[in-house]
Order: structure tokens, then C-alpha cells, then sequence
């Protein structure tokens, strides 16, 4: 972490439970031609925050960005942006910048002409401007590369470069749509810590779009799970991941088996359940039933168990291949197994 | 296994003959680029050379044989001449107006038709724009004269609306709107190409870095839309610099062009050597201009 | 993102252009009712005569037609030797590949002039009469470039995958040309070699250096022009051409290219 | 080097086709629609908007692409020296026996008594005028030369045009010493350049095809120029009020001969052309038709019966005289008239030409 | 599973360890105009098998696979199918077919019509054809799609019409490039298992590329890994995963930490190693070290803690979210911690 960094911020503050809200929607609603993209949203974001708006195509995510961004004008509803309504305002006059998903960089200018962008045309002085755009080539590690042409770039470097061009600005909000949509997946991986990592630097607020749960669950204070145009639920990774209020939240984030006991429904996570060979004794308070294994799949980190228990429910397990070189339970498919979990574990839905 | 490869091993003559294509690649391209090679190089490219070797060859005045000695004459009467520079200075200032005109006129119109238009009235705006190249280009140069001329559509109107009345039929104005008017077409088609390939987040991204309308013109559209522009300019400049028709349809004195001297001695006087001479100019000048033109990506846009 | 000012001025601009373009065509259409020969403004009355007149009148009958034999022989050509080229430039790599791009373009970059004295002396320095088939070959030259355009231009936005796939699913090359690059690029086949014909239809000043004593229509209307006496019939024929090819024009550019009407 | 004769016995049926370079003006329906019905010779124009033209058409693609050409005198010996046209036996063209003496066998059509040509018609380039806007008739060459007429002049787009120049100068400057007009010496080509250059600022456009000037004149654009009787014509018919005349200082016209390609693909064709042309009949309707005089001495009568009066307006009646009047076209040749060789080539005059027209 | 799969095989079978060899490559290389895309590759695949190529992007995959499709021919080195050279053969006549990552469906033809292409480019007798293709899309669950255009698909349903319009030729050798690269992540998941399910169910040998190891670990018999060109490594998952013979493969297959004890490097995969309160004692055997917390990251299924040693080291190590609603270790960022593993686990790299 350099100068420009904030005081690390305890792991507490980081869920951003408090804080001043930056953005509000309120009752956004947007329809092409009939076809309606967003239904209605309503959303805070607090200043600083890492918010994350996750959700299957078509949910309305990238549409819900646009409206912010000032690409669209909203049907209905207002966007408030630091409490001023934004509605009526046209994108070069909001504070905001947005990292698009190809990236959008402008392939006749060079990577520091793509960056100093922004900056000319808000006639920041060139000496500032020069400085400044040093400085966020710098931040992504593209000092070297500020001559180059976008064509010159691979899909990571591209990318970086969209972010450089957009944080340069210092916007009050960064927009993210889907930025590491296109990238190899150990890229992928790579860049999300970095782009972590620049965000704590720079201390913007980001809203951030994907599709992927990991991504979202790893990097965000909150999640905002869309589904057809609405929000299902708000909140950190541990709450959408462990306590979901809707089915769908439930089946989108992360994976779980259904059962049904008593009348009720009931959402379990594979790394709640254990699969032990039959005979074995659950440990104390916990719930065991039997069941024949169906399949299991080698997965480096962990081992996944599919179990099919007497009532035809199928049960999903995951246990970590930690103890040594090879999974833990050595049963072949078809054979009986226990599969155990804590009934506190077990989340009604 | 080996039984379904014999089935697909089996089959008719275009088939084998694929595979031999297949193994053979070069015989592939042999056969598709013959053909279209041999037609340029053994039609057009020796056209062009029996021609400028003609360039170094005279001719009898009188009876019109050509005399295959080798002279610089021809050369020498065009380059110490005053009136030939005159000419050829004239006809590359008229290209050049020209083709800037159309690139002013077809801009806005191609980037209305790329950016604004609907699918539906952009399929409409694209075949009125190429309408015009069915009505006879003759006809509508034409129809300009009867426009432009002192008693004409244009000075009836001014007549009517109270304006005082302008005499540019036959002069250099004339010259100017028409061929602006009659290559305008050959402008706006490569230059909406060019346009309608600027992905739409580029206004996006550009508006979003706080860059008005303007400047995204300017600095996002124009540079990207430039080997549009070239691939337009390269109609507007050589058709014009070619044509000879214009000139004595609706031209006034001093406005011959190269094409006129060049029609003049060939057509007229049966001086191919002096014609062949004197179109070395916009040949030369065209070479370089598609040259530059191919470097900037305009060959793309055509 | 355009503002409603921007659009609205630029709509003006796109009537104003339109305006210019068809004002000619107006004037055109309005001569051909002209009652007299005498091109006077405002015209003296109208009169369908000249509709009567040109219809029998044997030279623009044969002119057209021989344009229209001309343009379809040339465009054929065009397409044939136009396609091979594109195919040849975008699926090989070979010396002078670059060149190849630059020699078809030639012959429309450069002046007609040119090409039609360089063509015309060519014949004659071959012995070769000028005729109906030197004005097909001076056409064709030039038009080949409007087709290798088009379709590479297309050929480079088709995926290479699907010909790809369709070897692998066991067709022959032939095969694979006929069920799956042909219907790929038939669009953009069609709008080249409209274009094309429509280059070759109206070309005068190539055609002037390469055709014999025949006239095509461009020329029998050069010749009407130079001569004054028939000039409404000019007008009818022009009008009439028109008026028959807008319809197929609007048709052909709608199934045309779908870049077209992609949406931004 | 001219082409050896190749006469056919008599003229043989008909080939259903001939292919004609024609004067605009020479080549109508009137009278060739009647030729085609009759033989069965379908006829193809190309119409020439001046004598260098008509050679380039002769010579183009080897030629043999025309059969016939209605060539002008300054045109018919370039074609005969060059070997594009072949001789003409006149005993097949029955009415050639009425033709006008002097242009029977006129220098510019007949080498060593070897008709290469079948005299045709003839006439004057005259000075035309708006009668409206110019209420003085002109009576001299020297109107259009003058500044009062600035951009209101036209002149023809044609090297031959310098001849007109010299022969005007050969009136008002004696000093020159120009005696034929198409025999300039350097120094009188440049005179007579030097003058058309002056004119070059009152012209509102130099006319390259008939039409340019009738309807230059029809248009306002245009009130005094150099034009031919057929424009007079067509304009009077189209109401537009001009006059023309051949001024006190004269004037260069023209005597076009039909010509035979050397090549001709349908000779029996072009000779019942010819020989249809020649009748009176046709005489006649060409020369009113254009403004011109026959050579059919016998189209007299058919002229007045077409237009009363065209026979005394058109000189027919007294040939010979009118005759000499006019310097027709021929081409200008190193070789002087006089044997000298101080004048100026063909080749030269296109130079000036293009120098004068910038 | 249905009449057509095959008796299910055991846990064991499924490695391939045995078999005989359906394609072979030995020594081939390919380079484009000087740049080397395969170095030189030697490959086995055994009938029947799941096998999986995997690598970053540029490796040659792509490449090695077009080679033995025949979309391109190698510089030097043979490809056998069967036991048959197949260098000299196009690709309209090898007995393979590949699915493409773009798809590739012709656009004009319907869902049936792409299907069909090949039967009828090998003249099956239509009534046949129709059968089979009827087949095949049932299998891929498309049977009530046969009429429509691929562009009013979506991209999972074009994805198996690709599969379908591969398999139904029954080719001794499916080809498959990064399939399911352009779908959503929970959409791939999916597809992942339908993909594998069709596999059993068909007995087609499979040759996949993907650079998704998770994918690659999960679906595959044997993986190779590639490496500018070459093969790293071949084996099953559990021996890349585990037992890696290279750093590379080491690192590009999962992640892991890397410590230098005594002079030697070891690779520590992060579920293998525990992160306790200090003060807590290791397991017998177990060997731990005390370290600073310095990030810890929620994934839902489980927790990623990011601990620096005394010199510097840096350790990753993961915890399943087992026990409850929150992880297990409540310590904040900059405390202490003590970190513990079997040295049995860490691999000498
Ligand atoms: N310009 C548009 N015209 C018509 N419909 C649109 C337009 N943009 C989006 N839609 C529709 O609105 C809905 C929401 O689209 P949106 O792009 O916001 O989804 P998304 O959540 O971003 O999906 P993805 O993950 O695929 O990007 C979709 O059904 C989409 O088809
Ligand atoms: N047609 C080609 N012309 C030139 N170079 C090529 C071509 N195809 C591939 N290459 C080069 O060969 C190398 C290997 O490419 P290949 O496509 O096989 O990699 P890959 O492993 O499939 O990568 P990815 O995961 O990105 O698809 C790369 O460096 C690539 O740039
Ligand atoms: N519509 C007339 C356009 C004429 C274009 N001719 C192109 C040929 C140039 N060599
Ligand atoms: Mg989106
Ligand atoms: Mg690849």
C-alpha cells in the first residue's frame, strides 16, 4: 500500500454497515419498446463502498448502470447522486466514469492519449495532466506502456487501461460492467485482487457488475442480487450467501440441495453436509440420514459428493481434500453412505 | 473403425478433387487468383504500359501515323508550357474543392444515416443516396444547365422569392456544384461505412469522460471515420480529375481540364502519344493517392 | 446520446442533401412532360408525347438494350473473376498478396480517361476491332472491384469457423461452397453486382474509347444532348429508368447487407 | 499513304446495315428513315461535333468501325493522306452528273483525279444574334471582339476557329499581310491568337455541339457569337428571336464530301446512301434542313417547293459566285499554298488553341 | 440414464489407466510464418476417454486440435487415428468432428437443417437422417427447437445444437474448443454436467480445451497441460492437482503457496493448511508456524485467509464455512495467527 492509500480499515467497517450514502435510486423503471429491462429498483450505495450488482443475463444489471452512467433516461424514478437528482443531467456533466465490459478504448490514440482523455477534456492544465496520467499508468502497472496502441495490448493490459482511463477522473462513483467478462479465468483471478486492491488505494466507490458469485462474494461490502428486472435481496456476501430471503437468491448464489422434512423446505450448502461411510456416529446435535453415492468428482480443492437418499432427494457435499493426497471417503459409486449435517445449518426457504 | 473410414474415404471426382485442393493449398489459390490476375495484368496493367510507352512516341500531324522513335517531346511541349500547368494546376484545385465539399456535405448525412436514422429510413436514406446513379449521369449534368443557366430554374426562383439573380451558368461555380452534386453519392456510401462500424460505446465512453458532442466529433469520429473519408475522397478526387464531360457541358472559357486536353489529342486530334504524356500526370498523382490511401486503411471502406 | 438539437439540425441537413440530389431529378421528370423540344423554364405545357416518341423510337430501344447486354455480361464477369479474387486474398497468404488488393482497385481510381485511352490503345495496338465485346471487357475491368469489395468485405465479418465446420461435418469443398459460403455471401454478392451494374450502365467516358459504332444508351443520350432535337426523350428514357429500378434498388439494399440494419 | 481503289462493278444488295459519321444535323429521320425502308440499310449515327473528331471516329480501333463520313474539306485530305478512306466510283451515284462543276472534283476530295470523296453540301460560318437584346444589326466580324459584349459572346470550341481570326485580321490589318486564312505564318498564327486571347474574356462559352449554341442563345446566356445557319433555324423555330449574316469582311465555312472507309464493312450500303443522298429530293431537305447549299444543281426546284424561296436564299441559284465568297475549312500545313515552307502546321494551331482558350 | 449409456463404470475405470490408443500424436509441430503455435506436442488419448487439454491462452491448444481436425496441417510429426496417418487426409474425410467454441452453426439453416448437415453430406438415407437427428436432439434436450434459426436461440440452446450437430455423426472423435467459453458462469456449470452426462451416454471419445481448471479437474479422465507449445505434464486430476512435475503446472493448475524450508521449495495447496488461534496446538505430526492475518476473503462455501510468516512468506490457506453462518476464525486483519500443515501434503516443486 502507497501514500495514497487510507487507513486500512478493520474488517468490521469493511461490511460498510453505516456510512453516507453517495447514490439512490428510487422507483428506477426502464422499458424498450415494451420489452421492460428494469422494472423497479430501488438502491443505496454508501460512499466508498465496493457494491456489486449480481444477477443472470437479462436480470437488468447493465441496464440499471446505464441509467446511472446517463447512457438512458429513466421511465420513471429518480437517481440521486451526492442528493442531487441526476435524471435530467447529460453524462460529460456527471461525476461518474464507467470501465465497460470490451472496454471501449479508442484504437487511434495511445495508451496515455486514452487516459488523458478525460482529463483534456475537462482542461485539466497539461503539467496536471501529465502527472496524473503518470501516476494512474503507475497504479496499474502500465508506466511502460503509455506510447502503445490499444491493438498493442492483450486483454488484461486492455483492461487495465479502461480502468486507468476511468480513475484518472477521480470520479465520485466508478461503473463496472462486467470488466473481466472477457479474460482467461487465472486472468481473471489476477485482476480481481488488483482491481480490490486499487479500490482500497483510491478509496472510490465502486458499483460493480457480474454474473459470477465468486467474483461478487470475494470482492463486494454488499450484493444486490437482480432477477428480472427487480432486486431480490441486499446485502454483505455472508448474508446473501448464507441467509437468502427468496428461493432464488438461494439457488443463484452458490450452490444447495433442497429437502423437505416436516412440511417445510429446507436449503443446505454443500460444505454443511459431511458424507461419512455407513456405520459411522454423527457427531452430537447433528442430523444423519442414509443414502447411495452417485456420483463424486475430484475438484483439487475440495471433493464433491452427490448423494441420493432413500425419498429420492439428491444431496450435494463438498468436503476439503485436506488430509492428504487423495479424497478422504474411498466408497465407488452406487454404494451406501451417510450424509450428516447441522440442523442449524439447514436455512428455511 | 477402418470400414468408416473407407465409406468416407469413397466418393465422386469434385470430392477427390477437394481433397487434392485440400493437400495442395497453393493449387487452390492457383486456381481462384488465375483467372482475376490474369485479366488485370495481361488486359489492364499492359493496357497502361502500351500507353505510357506510346507517351515517348509522335505522331504525324497530317496523316496520323505514329512514328515509334524514342522522344521526349511531348514531355518537354507539356512542362514548359504555361497553359498545360495552367490546365493541370486547375483540375487538381477543382478535385481538391470538390472532394472537400462532398466531405462536408456527406458527413453529416452519413452520421445521420449511421447514428440517428432507424433501421427502416436507413435502408431508405442508402438507396435514394444510390438512386442517382441510375438516372443517367449525363442527363442530370444536364438538367444542371437548365438549372444554372441565365434564364434557368435558379434565377426563376430567385425571381420569385424577390432575390437578385446570379449568373454562374457556364464558369467555374457551375463546375464546382455539379461535380459536387454528381459524385456526392460516391462520397456518402464509403463514409457511412466507415461510420457504422464506430461502435456505439465509443459516444459512450467518450460522453462519459466528460467530452461534449463536439469534441467527440472531433477527436472519436472524425479520426475514426477518416479511411471512410479517404475511400470517398478517392472517387470524388479521381472521378473528377478524369472527367471531361462536365467541363464542356456546363464550363465557361478557361475551364478546360486535363481529361479535355487529354480527350482533345485522342479523341479528337489522334495524338495518342501527346494524350499519354499528358494523363502521366493524374496517373502519377493518383499512384501516390492510393498509395497514402491504402496505408490508411481506406481500401477497407470502398 | 445524440441531443434532440443535434438531431433535428441534422435531419435538416440530411432534407437539405436530399434536396440537392433529387432537385436535378425533378428537373429531369418535369422535361420529359414537357410539350416542346424547346428546354425553356418554366415548360410551355405539358404533353405525354414524348413518352409516344421515345417508345418507338428505334435508337434508344436498341442503345438500351445493348447497355443492358453489356452491363449483364460485365457485371457476370465482374462477379466471377471479382469473387475468385476475394477468395483468393482472404484465405491465402502469398507474395503480393497487397498488390492484388491495389491492382483491383486501379481501375476505378484511376481516371476513366485513362483506362479508356489505356484500353483503347491496347486494342488497337492488337489488331483488336472495337466492339460490343471490347466495351464488356473496358466495363468489366472496373467493375470488378465493386464485387471483390463487397465480398471481402463480407468474407471478413463471416466467421472462418463455418466453413470450417462444415469440412469437419465431411462436406467437399464444392459442397461447402454451395450450402454454406454461397448463402453466406449471396447478399453481399447481389448488392456488389448491382452496383456494379449500375457503374457499367451509366459509364460514358470508358465506354466512349472502347465501343465501336455501337451506342449504348449513355452514348445514344450523349449523342441526343449534342444533337438538341430530341432532348424530352433523354428526359423520358432517363425518368423511365428511374422510376424502374428504384423499386429492386430499395429490395436489393434491404436483404443487402445485414450490417445495414444492425442496430448501434 | 493514300488507298488503293477498290471499285465494285456496280452496287450490289444491300448489307442491312451502315455505320455513318455525320455532321449533327445531317443524318435525320426525315430523310433517312425513307433510305432505310427502301433498302433495308439500317442506319447507325455518330454524330461529330467537329472535323478532328470525325478523323479520330475514321480511325478508331484500327478503323472500319464507320462506313461513311460526311467529312469537311479541312478533314477529308487528313483521312485521304492517312489511308483511311478509299476511292469512290461516281459513275455508281446517278445524280452526280448535276453536281456543281467546282465540286465535282474539288482539291479537298480528289487527288490526281482520284475521287476519294462525293461532294455533298456547303456553307457559310455566319455571325448570329439575339435581334431583341441587339437592336443595330452587326455587319462586322468586329462585334465579336467587342468589350461591349462582355460575357454575352460565343464562339465555336475549335482550333479551325483561328482561321476566322485571321481572315477578320486580313481586313483590318493588311499590315499582317495574311492572304489565306489557313496559311499563317508564325508570327500571324501568334496575331491572330493575340486577338482571340482578348476575345477570350467576352466569351461566355466556347460552344463544342450545336445544341451548346442554340441553346446558349435560348437561354439568355449568349446575344452575339460565330454560329451556322442550322442554329438560326432551329432557334427562329423555337421563337427565339436572333438573326445571322455573313459580314463585309466574308467568312470560312465549310464543304463536306462523303467519305468511304477503307475498311468499310457495308460498301453497298454506304453507295445507295450516297446515291440517295444525292437526289434532289434529299439535297433539298438537308440544305433547308441545315442552312446550307446543295451540290445537285437540280434540288433547286425542290427547295422552293419545300420553302419557298430557300433556292435564292441559299444561292443555289447562282452558285459559282457565292462560291468564292466563302475560305472554307481546309487543314493548315507546313507547306504553304504558295510552295513555301514558313507556315504553320495543324499540330501548331492546336497548341495556340489551347493557349487562347487557357 | 437412459438405454443407451453404458453399464455404469467404477470409480477406477474412469481414470483411463488402461485402453487402447484411439490418437496418437508424436513430435508434431506447427509454426505460422516463424511464429512457433505447437513446439512439438506427443499426445495419446485412449477410446472412449474424457480427455482434456488445458492451458493459458496461447499455448497451442487451439492449434494442436485444428491440427488434428485438419483444418491445418503440421510442419513436421504424424497424426494417427486408428492406427492410420491421417497428415495426407481433409478434414471432410477424417472421422472426427468438432464442436466450436463460436459455435459455428450455419445461420441460415434451421436447428434441424444444421443438425443434418453432415448425414446428408454423407448421403445417409433420409429417413435414417431423420431418425438420427431426431435422436440427437433429444439427447440434447432441443427436440421441440428443430425448426427454429440458431439467432432465435440463446446461447446455452446453441451450444448443444453444436454438440448435436457433432455427435449425431457418431464420430470416433469428438473434438471440443473451450465449448461453453462464452456462457455465464452458472449457465457453464450447467453445461459442464449435461456435457459429461452426454459423454457416458454416447461412449464418444472426448478431446477437450478449456482454460478453466476447475472445469478441466471436474470433467476429465486426464488433463495435459500446455506450455508455449508443449505439454507440461499429462495425468489424471488428482495427480496434476497433487502431484505437479513442474512449478508451472504447479501454478497454473489451482493455487497454491510457495515456502522455501531447508534449502528446498514446497508447494502448499491452501487446503491443506489450517489457521488457528495462536496457542492452539497442531496436530501430531502436523508442523506449524505463527504468522500475521493479513486478509481474510468470504466465498460463501468457504473462507480465504491470507497470512504472512516471520520471513516474509506468504501462505494462502481456505476453510470451509462448515460449522455455521460465520467462519470459524473471528480474528482481524494484523493479528497474529498460527498457521499449520502436514508436511506430508507440501510438494517439493
Ligand atoms: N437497447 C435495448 N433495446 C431493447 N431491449 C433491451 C435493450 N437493452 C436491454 N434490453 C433488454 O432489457 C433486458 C435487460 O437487459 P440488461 O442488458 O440490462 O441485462 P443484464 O442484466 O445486463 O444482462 P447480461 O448479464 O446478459 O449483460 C433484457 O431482456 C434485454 O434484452
Ligand atoms: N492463424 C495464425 N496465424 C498466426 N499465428 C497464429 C495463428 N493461430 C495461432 N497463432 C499463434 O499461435 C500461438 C498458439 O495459438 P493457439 O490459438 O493455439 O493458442 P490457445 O492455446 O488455443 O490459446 P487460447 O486459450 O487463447 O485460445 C499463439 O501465439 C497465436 O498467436
Ligand atoms: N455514374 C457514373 C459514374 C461513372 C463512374 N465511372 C467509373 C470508371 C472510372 N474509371
Ligand atoms: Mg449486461
Ligand atoms: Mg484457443
Amino acid at each position: 500500500m502507497n501514500a495514497m492509500s487510507p487507513p486500512a480499515p478493520t474488517l468490521a467497517t469493511k461490511t460498510a454497515s453505516g456510512g453516507e450514502i453517495l447514490l439512490r435510486l428510487s422507483g428506477v423503471r426502464k422499458a424498450y419498446r415494451g420489452a421492460v429491462a428494469v422494472e423497479s429498483v430501488d438502491l443505496e450505495i454508501r460512499r466508498g463502498e465496493f457494491f456489486t450488482m449480481l444477477g443472470p443475463s437479462g436480470s437488468g444489471k447493465t441496464t440499471t448502470l446505464r441509467l446511472i452512467a446517463g447512457f438512458e433516461q429513466p421511465d420513471a424514478g429518480t437517481i440521486e447522486l451526492d442528493g442531487v437528482d441526476m435524471a435530467r443531467t447529460a453524462p460529460f456533466d456527471r461525476n461518474v466514469n464507467t470501465v465497460f465490459q470490451d472496454y471501449a478504448l479508442f484504437p487511434h490514440m495511445s495508451v496515455a492519449e486514452n487516459v488523458a482523455y478525460g482529463l483534456k477534456a475537462k482542461r485539466v492544465a497539461a503539467a496536471e495532466c501529465r502527472d496524473r496520467v503518470a501516476e494512474a499508468l503507475r497504479m496499474v502497472q502500465l508506466a511502460d506502456f503509455a506510447g502503445r496502441l490499444p491493438a498493442q495490448l492483450s486483454g488484461g493490459q486492455r483492461q487495465r487501461v479502461g480502468l486507468a482511463r476511468a480513475i484518472v477522473n477521480r470520479p465520485g462513483l466508478l461503473l463496472l460492467d462486467e470488466p473481466l467478462g472477457a479474460l482467461d479465468l487465472k486472468l481473471r483471478q489476477d485482476m480481481q485482487l488488483e482491481l480490490k486492491h486499487i479500490q482500497e488505494q483510491v478509496g472510490i466507490t465502486f458499483l460493480y457488475v457480474t454474473h459470477d458469485q465468486e467474483e461478487a462474494l470475494s470482492m463486494s461490502d454488499r450484493i444486490a442480487i437482480f432477477n428480472r428486472g427487480e432486486i431480490e435481496q441486499i446485502g454483505t456476501p455472508e448474508e446473501v450467501y448464507e441467509r437468502p430471503t427468496t428461493p432464488f437468491v438461494a439457488n443463484f448464489v452458490g450452490s444447495s440441495s433442497i429437502v423437505k422434512r416436516r412440511g417445510r423446505r429446507f436449503m443446505l450448502r454443500p460444505e454443511k453436509v459431511q458424507v461419512l461411510p455407513v456405520g459411522e456416529r454423527a457427531a452430537f446435535g447433528f442430523h444423519g440420514e442414509e443414502g447411495r453415492l452417485e456420483d463424486r468428482v475430484y475438484l483439487g480443492m475440495f471433493t464433491k459428493y452427490v448423494v441420493r437418499l432413500g425419498d429420492g432427494t439428491k444431496i450435494v457435499a463438498v468436503q476439503p481434500n485436506a488430509e492428504g493426497a487423495t479424497g478422504q471417503l474411498e466408497k465407488q459409486r452406487g454404494e451406501p453412505v451417510l450424509v450428516v449435517w447441522n440442523p442449524e445449518t439447514a436455512w428455511p426457504v | 473403425m477402418s470400414s468408416a473410414h473407407e465409406t468416407l474415404r469413397r466418393g465422386g471426382v469434385p470430392r477427390r478433387f477437394s481433397g487434392l485442393l485440400w493437400r495442395n493449398p497453393r493449387l487452390g489459390l492457383g486456381s481462384l487468383l488465375a483467372p482475376p490476375l490474369a485479366w488485370f495484368i495481361l488486359i489492364y496493367l499492359a493496357a497502361l504500359v502500351v500507353l505510357f510507352v506510346a507517351a515517348f512516341w509522335s505522331v504525324d500531324p497530317f496523316t496520323g501515323e505514329l512514328d515509334r522513335t524514342w522522344t521526349l517531346d511531348n514531355f518537354r511541349a507539356i512542362l514548359t508550357s504555361d497553359t498545360y500547368r495552367a490546365i493541370a494546376l486547375r483540375t487538381v484545385a477543382m478535385a481538391a474543392a470538390v472532394t472537400v465539399t462532398d466531405a462536408v456535405l456527406a458527413f453529416p448525412f452519413a452520421y445521420y444515416m449511421a447514428r440517428v436514422a432507424g433501421p427502416k429510413l436507413r435502408v431508405a436514406l442508402f438507396a435514394l443516396v444510390l438512386l442517382p446513379l441510375w438516372s443517367s449521369y449525363l442527363a442530370r449534368v444536364y438538367a444542371w444547365r437548365l438549372i444554372l443557366s441565365h434564364d434557368g430554374v435558379l434565377n426563376w426562383a430567385l425571381k420569385l422569392v424577390g432575390l437578385p439573380q446570379v449568373d454562374i451558368g457556364y464558369s467555374r461555380w457551375a463546375m464546382w456544384i455539379v461535380f459536387t452534386y454528381i459524385w456526392l453519392p460516391f462520397m456518402i456510401m464509403p463514409l457511412y461505412a466507415a461510420l457504422e462500424r464506430i461502435p456505439g460505446n465509443f459516444f459512450e465512453a467518450s460522453g462519459d469522460l466528460g467530452a461534449r458532442g463536439w469534441r467527440t466529433t472531433a477527436k472519436i469520429v472524425f479520426p475514426l471515420a477518416l479511411p471512410g473519408l479517404i475511400a470517398g475522397s478517392i472517387f470524388t478526387f479521381s472521378l473528377t480529375l478524369g472527367d471531361y464531360i462536365t467541363p464542356v457541358l456546363v464550363g465557361g472559357p478557361g475551364s478546360d481540364f486535363i481529361g479535355n486536353v487529354v480527350y482533345a489529342n485522342v479523341g479528337i486530334a489522334n495524338n495518342v502519344p501527346f494524350a499519354a504524356a499528358y494523363a502521366t500526370l493524374p496517373l502519377l498523382v493518383m499512384a501516390i493517392y492510393l498509395l497514402v490511401a491504402r496505408r490508411l486503411g481506406a481500401f477497407d471502406m470502398m | 446520446m445524440e441531443s434532440r438539437a443535434t438531431r433535428i439540425v441534422l435531419g435538416i441537413w440530411v432534407a437539405l442533401v436530399l434536396v440537392f440530389l433529387f432537385g436535378p431529378i425533378a428537373i429531369i421528370a418535369v422535361y420529359a412532360f414537357n410539350a416542346s423540344n424547346v428546354q425553356t423554364w418554366p415548360i410551355p405545357g405539358f404533353s405525354l408525347r414524348w413518352f409516344a416518341s421515345a417508345w418507338a423510337n428505334r435508337e434508344i430501344r436498341s442503345s438500351l438494350l445493348l447497355s443492358l447486354e453489356a452491363g449483364v455480361i460485365a457485371t457476370a464477369i465482374a462477379v466471377l473473376l471479382g469473387t475468385a479474387a476475394a477468395f483468393a486474398v482472404h484465405r491465402f497468404r502469398f507474395v503480393g498478396r497487397e498488390a492484388v488488393s491495389f491492382i483491383v482497385v486501379l481501375p476505378i481510381a484511376l481516371p476513366g480517361i485513362i483506362t479508356g485511352m489505356a484500353l483503347n490503345s491496347f486494342f488497337v495496338f492488337w489488331g483488336l476491332g472495337l466492339s460490343f465485346w471490347t466495351i464488356v471487357i473496358g466495363h468489366a475491368t472496373f467493375c470488378i472491384v465493386v464485387v471483390y469489395n463487397n465480398v471481402i468485405a463480407r468474407l471478413r465479418r463471416m466467421p472462418h469457423s463455418l466453413s470450417e465446420a462444415s469440412m469437419d461435418l465431411g462436406a467437399d469443398s464444392w459442397r461447402t461452397f454451395r450450402l454454406v459460403t454461397m448463402p453466406m455471401i449471396s447478399t453481399s454478392l447481389i448488392g456488389g453486382a448491382i452496383l456494379a451494374f449500375a457503374l457499367s450502365f451509366d459509364e460514358v467516358i470508358v465506354t466512349t474509347f472502347t465501343a465501336g459504332a455501337q451506342n449504348t444508351l449513355p452514348l445514344w443520350i450523349f449523342g441526343a444532348i449534342r444533337l438538341g432535337q430530341r432532348l424530352p426523350e433523354v428526359n423520358v428514357v432517363v425518368l423511365v429508368v428511374t422510376a424502374i429500378t428504384f423499386i429492386p434498388v430499395i429490395v436489393a439494399y434491404r436483404y443487402m447487407d445485414q450490417s445495414t440494419d444492425r442496430s448501434r | 499513304a493514300p488507298a488503293k481503289a477498290n471499285y465494285p462493278k456496280q452496287i450490289g444488295k444491300g448489307e442491312g446495315a451502315l455505320n455513318i459519321v455525320a455532321w449533327e444535323g445531317y443524318a435525320q429521320d426525315d430523310w433517312v428513315k425513307p433510305f432505310e425502308q427502301e433498302t433495308g440499310c439500317q442506319v447507325n449515327r455518330k454524330y461529330a461535333g467537329s472535323s478532328d473528331e470525325m478523323v479520330a471516329l475514321m480511325r478508331q480501333g484500327g478503323g472500319g468501325e464507320y462506313d461513311l463520313v460526311s467529312a469537311s474539306g479541312d478533314a477529308s485530305l487528313r483521312l485521304i493522306y492517312g489511308g483511311d478512306v478509299q476511292p469512290i466510283k461516281v459513275d455508281l451515284i446517278p445524280d452526280f452528273k448535276d453536281f456543281v462543276e467546282d465540286l465535282k472534283a474539288p482539291p479537298h476530295n480528289t487527288v490526281k483525279g482520284v475521287h476519294y470523296g462525293l461532294s455533298y453540301e456547303w456553307g457559310p460560318n455566319v455571325l448570329m444574334w439575339n435581334t431583341d437584346k441587339i437592336k443595330d444589326a452587326p455587319k462586322s466580324w468586329a462585334e465579336i471582339y467587342d468589350p461591349k459584349y462582355q460575357g454575352q459572346v460565343s464562339v465555336p470550341d475549335n482550333p479551325i476557329q483561328i482561321a476566322d481570326a485571321a481572315l477578320y485580321l486580313s481586313k483590318t490589318k493588311p499590315e499582317l499581310g495574311i492572304k489565306d486564312p489557313y496559311d499563317l505564318t508564325p508570327k500571324q498564327l501568334d496575331a491572330a491568337g493575340d486577338l482571340l486571347k482578348t476575345q477570350q474574356k467576352l466569351v461566355k462559352k466556347y460552344w463544342a455541339l450545336a445544341s451548346d449554341e442554340i441553346e446558349l442563345f435560348k437561354n439568355g446566356d449568349a446575344t452575339i457569337g460565330a454560329a451556322w445557319p442550322y442554329m438560326t433555324n432551329s432557334l427562329k423555330d423555337a421563337g427565339t428571336p436572333v438573326a445571322d449574316v455573313v459580314p463585309q469582311e466574308g467568312a470560312t465555312g465549310w464543304a463536306d464530301s462523303w467519305m468511304l472507309s477503307a475498311k468499310a464493312k457495308h460498301p453497298n450500303c454506304a453507295y445507295k446512301f450516297m446515291a440517295y443522298v444525292s437526289t434532289p429530293k434529299v439535297q433539298a431537305q438537308q440544305a433547308i434542313y441545315f442552312g446550307e447549299t446543295p451540290v445537285n444543281l437540280k434540288a433547286c426546284t425542290e427547295m422552293d417547293a419545300q420553302q419557298p424561296g430557300s433556292c435564292e436564299k441559299y444561292h443555289l441559284n447562282a452558285p459559282a459566285s457565292y462560291l468564292k465568297s466563302i475560305k472554307f475549312w481546309k487543314t493548315p500545313l507546313k507547306q504553304c499554298s504558295d510552295g513555301s515552307n514558313t507556315c504553320t502546321n495543324y499540330t501548331d494551331w492546336q497548341r495556340k488553341w489551347q493557349e487562347i482558350k487557357g
